[in-house]
């Protein structure tokens, strides 16, 4: 990274070098795209969803591409936390990065678990709840309701002291809502937004293009979804918002700090360009120097809303 | 996880040709990937022509948005350069065939698990269903190329809807190897399919093959896995599967695999990308 | 169009004689692309949403192009329900295809004006219901309510023996919810989906690329989403659903009736290609030609589910 | 809604050629939309090269997926050819410098109001920025065509960054035109603001303009705008707007309109598309 713009952001006590990255689900455990890419670019890693037990995931075909993006239904497949903690984050813990682990399960006990055995685990800067997990016996999403996101959110706050990012699923009436309530019990920071929900047919066979059916769309094609999700939530709350959904380019993750983002990540971009995490950044630096910007931070939530001459009324 | 070093390389389109119906031939100068890959490794490609700095829009810079894979076809070492062959399916390949010498090609490689090596002694079969062919043509070369085993000790069954589309074959008799053509329509070599072309092989020599590859449509592979496991003859398949990754993080890709020697085990979700492509034969629910 | 398979479907009492209908908001009021476009080639034509007066609409810039999409903040600007009857039906009342008139409104009372304006005006097929524009007072959105959603099924359902098709929004945690609650309330048809939620911003100037902030997405970048609001639809009520969402297409919209859809709309695609509602049409027809089968009906809901190995569980 | 027949036509592209930096000249065969076309009009073009047959996915076909709008800067109806000038600014402009004569593209057209006509004895002064030439090239080559207007009755002031950017000068020059140029760096003409141009123009033959036409930034329009009220002039203002139908149906191109003569009037949404680009100086608020 060239010296130039202040790229550092804060996540509640999380100091990341850059706003940008990797998402989790893209990114493995870091030691795959470590191989050949240079993570110590990155403002940080956020790793697989990880299950109290190793978890096999949704049936094959997982992935299909569509326009400006792609479904997915890998269905957590993971290591489980303890070969996780065992076999991944000796590798991790030595990366110049901030390093945030995703945390899942279906009931509250399972997130619990996952923590519990993270909480005295050194190197781990926040721990990220994907709260869109279904449950699997009563097929709920954690970050439809918000009573229960709130309750499972509490539930984790009183056994980390790590900063919890919670995010959120975009497949509802009203994310601030949910963001809100999260803010309420304590989480440290937002992130916005996982995939909405999606699914493809194949024609020919008369077979979905998902062996789960529906999954989850990502990649350029939800980026103004993102968007419009990171605007309303960061009007609503006071904790940082991480923007995700889309971004490919520097200018991209400009436009979420803009719209509202402190940070964001990258997902789908890293399989077309495994260093995106650190392009991005680059990206983004060499655009504040253009522009005279001096911190990414004078960016956030820059946005100028023009008057308006009428109510804005109807979406169409 | 493979140890074999993966780079990313902004490879020059050396020749990007048509050689049959809809099949493309297209030499790409990588030192870097050329000087590691082994037969049956396989390349991620970004199809998409519009160059790095053109567009204000990135999205525009990535139509269609995943990288390709294919299979590693040739390997020129001493010059860097390897060969793919490719096969119009849908808009990447389409586009990827529009792509002119000189351009470039960002290209990530050699990924996956290498087939097995051939060994003198040991005669082996290779059932190869249209593009499926590419690891074999690379297999035959290096295995020629390195002493490991006899020509004649190789036989390639190859099998496609139309003549035209054996395009390669040539290759393997050049090599010294056996081939024998299978086509849907008849139109050249043995009218059927290429499985019943093998179970032909089969009978007719029952000691010419101790191991057995195959790579092309499932169908083909599922009828390879049934003769092999019915002759107690071993080895491998090369799968394809959707990747988005291809290097093993995102676990889109799996396929169901059991326990070695045990077909009723329970089902394990490995990565073809990282894991395979290459299984061995009878390690894969197809 | 040629001879060839049957491409009538019916929406309730009302006879298609193809699956493909021009959305509503994107086709005007026929007349304009009618000026060079064969209109009964079409299956049918949804007219501009309509509101008991005159309605000025957003401030501009009302359109943005995304990656595979358009943002669009129109905010219904239309002629109102009189000037509709009165200089755009003797047009439309010659067309020979099917015409649905979309009905809009703030409070229920304005969707009753106009669908009362309607019922006796001759040469109208069914009237699609535009659930989602907001309530100007309470900022409100019928179709993300189901008990309002059936309300204001409710209350036109008296007025009018015209078939009913109720248009819903995806930005709701549960569509299928709401498809259930209008079908209870009388509604003979659903179409789905209306835009998603999104935004975008010029980072040079840092403000949004539409005067009202947040639009609508359409295009194919929504089309995954569109595919799993009907499959989720159609396989909760017994009414038709008509397929919205990135349709650019024949194979597309066979796509959307294996899924479940009984016909579609083509919305964005009629900019990129104005007769587009007829080429979908010949599309789909051929498709069906060379696939063997003799009427679309065949193919609505056809999809194969494979027996799944485990539940799916996540959707990443 | 203009009663000017409008054509969707597969143009053939006869030439296709850089005439200044990142500024382009484009002709196109199409008889149809050629006979009807009348200076101010517009046309819509899908820009995507991907042809019609090639891939499975419609979408790649449809990158970038909008029209793009550009005025008719010339016309050759004899022939059945209109020529357009255009600018790279994006992803769209910049596929369009891609294509190659012989190819095809799809144009929608004449689309808009046009300008009104020039009148004999009605000296008029066109101010063009940038691309906002083109209207004005068409204007000025059908005027001298009809024989409407003496040449020597109309004044181009033509505005741009830089000396290279005022192609299209020349057409003017040839036509018999005043030609005054403006740029912003000063490498060629007037050191500053086509507006300011303008005002020292106005200032100097006071009565050398009875009618003036504007288009071009927005900046560069509302000044315009300001000078013709000051000075009492008539005249015209031929806009841009984001544009996804063209045709009148989206309502997404509008701009905020007041009634003839009364500034203060409520704001009412016109369509550029349909009721534009053209309007009366000063009908729009800008
Ligand atoms: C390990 C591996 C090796 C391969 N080697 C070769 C080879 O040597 N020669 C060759 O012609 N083809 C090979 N394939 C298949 C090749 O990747 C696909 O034909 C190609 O991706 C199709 O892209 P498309 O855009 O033209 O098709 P589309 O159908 O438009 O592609 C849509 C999406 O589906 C994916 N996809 C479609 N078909 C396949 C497929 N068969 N396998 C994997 N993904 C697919 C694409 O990558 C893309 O993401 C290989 C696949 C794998 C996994
Ligand atoms: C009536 C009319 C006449 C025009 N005539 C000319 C002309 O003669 N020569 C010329 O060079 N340009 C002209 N323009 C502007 C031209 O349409 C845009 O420069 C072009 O659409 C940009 O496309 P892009 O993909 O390169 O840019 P991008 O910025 O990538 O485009 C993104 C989107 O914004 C739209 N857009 C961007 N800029 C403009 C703009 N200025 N006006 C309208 N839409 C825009 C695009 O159409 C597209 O939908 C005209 C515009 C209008 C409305
Ligand atoms: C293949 C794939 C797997 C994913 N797995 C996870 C996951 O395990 N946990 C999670 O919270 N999000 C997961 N996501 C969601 C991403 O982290 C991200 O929120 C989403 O893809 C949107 O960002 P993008 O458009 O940049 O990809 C996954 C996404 C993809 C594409
Ligand atoms: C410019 C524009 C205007 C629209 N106006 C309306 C409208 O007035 N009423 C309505 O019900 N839907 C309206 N829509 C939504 C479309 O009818 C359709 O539901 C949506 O665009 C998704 O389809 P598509 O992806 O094919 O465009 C509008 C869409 C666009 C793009
Ligand atoms: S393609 Fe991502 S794990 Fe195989
Ligand atoms: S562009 Fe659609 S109304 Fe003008």
């Amino acid at each position: 990274m060239k010296t130039g713009p202040d790229l550092t952001v804060n996540l509640g006590s999380c100091v990341l070098k850059n706003p940008v990255l990797a998402a989790s689900g893209t990114f493995g455990y870091g030691s795959e795209y470590g191989r050949f890419v240079d993570l110590s670019d990155f403002g940080g890693i956020v790793t697989k969803t990880l299950t109290p037990e190793p978890w096999p995931g949704n049936p094959p075909p997982r992935a299909a591409e569509t326009a400006a993006g792609m479904l997915n239904s890998i269905g957590l497949q993971n290591v489980g936390v303890d070969a996780f903690v065992r076999d991944k984050m000796p590798y991790l813990r030595e990366i110049d990065t901030a390093l945030i682990v995703n945390v899942g399960g279906g009931p509250v006990e399972e997130f619990v678990r996952v923590t519990e055995r993270l909480a005295d685990c050194e190197g781990i800067d926040a721990l990220e709840i994907n709260m869109s997990c279904p449950n699997v016996s009563g097929g709920m999403d954690f970050s439809t309701d918000p009573r229960r996101a709130a309750g499972l959110v509490t539930a984790l706050r009183t056994i980390t002291d790590l900063p919890i990012v919670a995010k959120l699923t975009p497949n509802v009436t009203d994310i601030a809502q949910i963001a809100r309530s999260v803010e309420d019990a304590g989480a440290d920071a937002i992130s916005a937004i996982n995939t909405l929900r999606g699914m493809a047919v194949d024609i020919r066979t008369r077979r979905p293009l998902l062996g789960a059916v529906t999954g989850g769309l990502s990649g350029p094609a939800i980026k103004p979804v993102a968007m419009a999700a990171v605007y309303r939530i960061a009007r609503q709350v006071d904790i940082p918002v991480i923007g995700i959904g889309g971004i490919m380019s520097g200018e991209d993750a400009v436009e979420f700090l803009v719209a509202g983002a402190t940070a964001v990540q990258v997902g789908t971009a890293s399989f077309v360009e495994p260093g995106a995490g650190a392009s991005v950044a680059q990206e983004m630096a060499d655009w504040c120097a253009a522009s005279d910007v001096q911190s990414v931070r004078d960016l956030i939530g820059s946005i100028q809303i023009p008057p308006q001459e009428d109510a804005p009324c109807h979406p169409s | 996880m493979s140890t074999i070093p993966i780079c990313q390389s902004d490879a020059e389109i050396l020749s990007n040709r048509e050689i049959g119906p809809g099949l493309f031939w297209i030499d790409l100068l990588a030192p870097d990937i050329t000087r590691h890959a082994l037969p049956g490794h396989f390349v991620h490609l970004v199809v998409s022509d519009v160059s790095e700095d053109s567009s204000r829009q990135v999205w525009l810079r990535h139509t269609p948005l995943l990288r390709r894979p294919f299979s590693i076809a040739e390997r020129d070492p001493d010059n860097g350069i390897f060969g793919l062959i490719y096969r119009i399916v849908g808009g990447g390949t389409e586009i990827l065939a529009t792509r002119r010498s000189g351009e470039r090609v960002d290209v990530l490689g050699p990924l996956g698990r290498a087939l097995e090596p051939l060994q003198s002694g040991r005669p082996a079969i290779m059932v190869a269903g249209g593009v499926g062919v590419a690891p074999f043509l690379s297999l035959a070369q290096e295995t020629v190329r390195d002493g490991r085993a006899r020509p004649e000790e190789m036989t390639v069954l190859f099998g496609a809807a139309t003549a035209g589309l054996l395009s390669g074959e040539e290759k393997f008799r050049k090599l010294g190897l056996h081939v024998k053509l299978a086509t849907d329509d008849g139109s050249t070599g043995y009218h059927g399919l290429v499985t019943s072309l093998l179970e032909r092989e089969l009978d007719r020599s029952p000691d010419g093959c101790a191991y057995l590859y195959a790579c092309g449509p499932t169908p083909m592979m599922r009828r390879c896995q049934e003769i092999a496991r019915d002759e107690g003859i071993a080895g491998q398949v090369s799968l394809e599967g959707i990747m988005p990754c291809g290097v093993g993080v995102c676990m889109a890709c799996v396929v169901p695999c059991v326990e070695p020697g045990d077909r009723l085990s329970p089902h394990r979700y490995e990565r073809v990308c990282d894991t395979g492509p290459v299984f061995d034969m009878q390690e894969v629910v197809l």
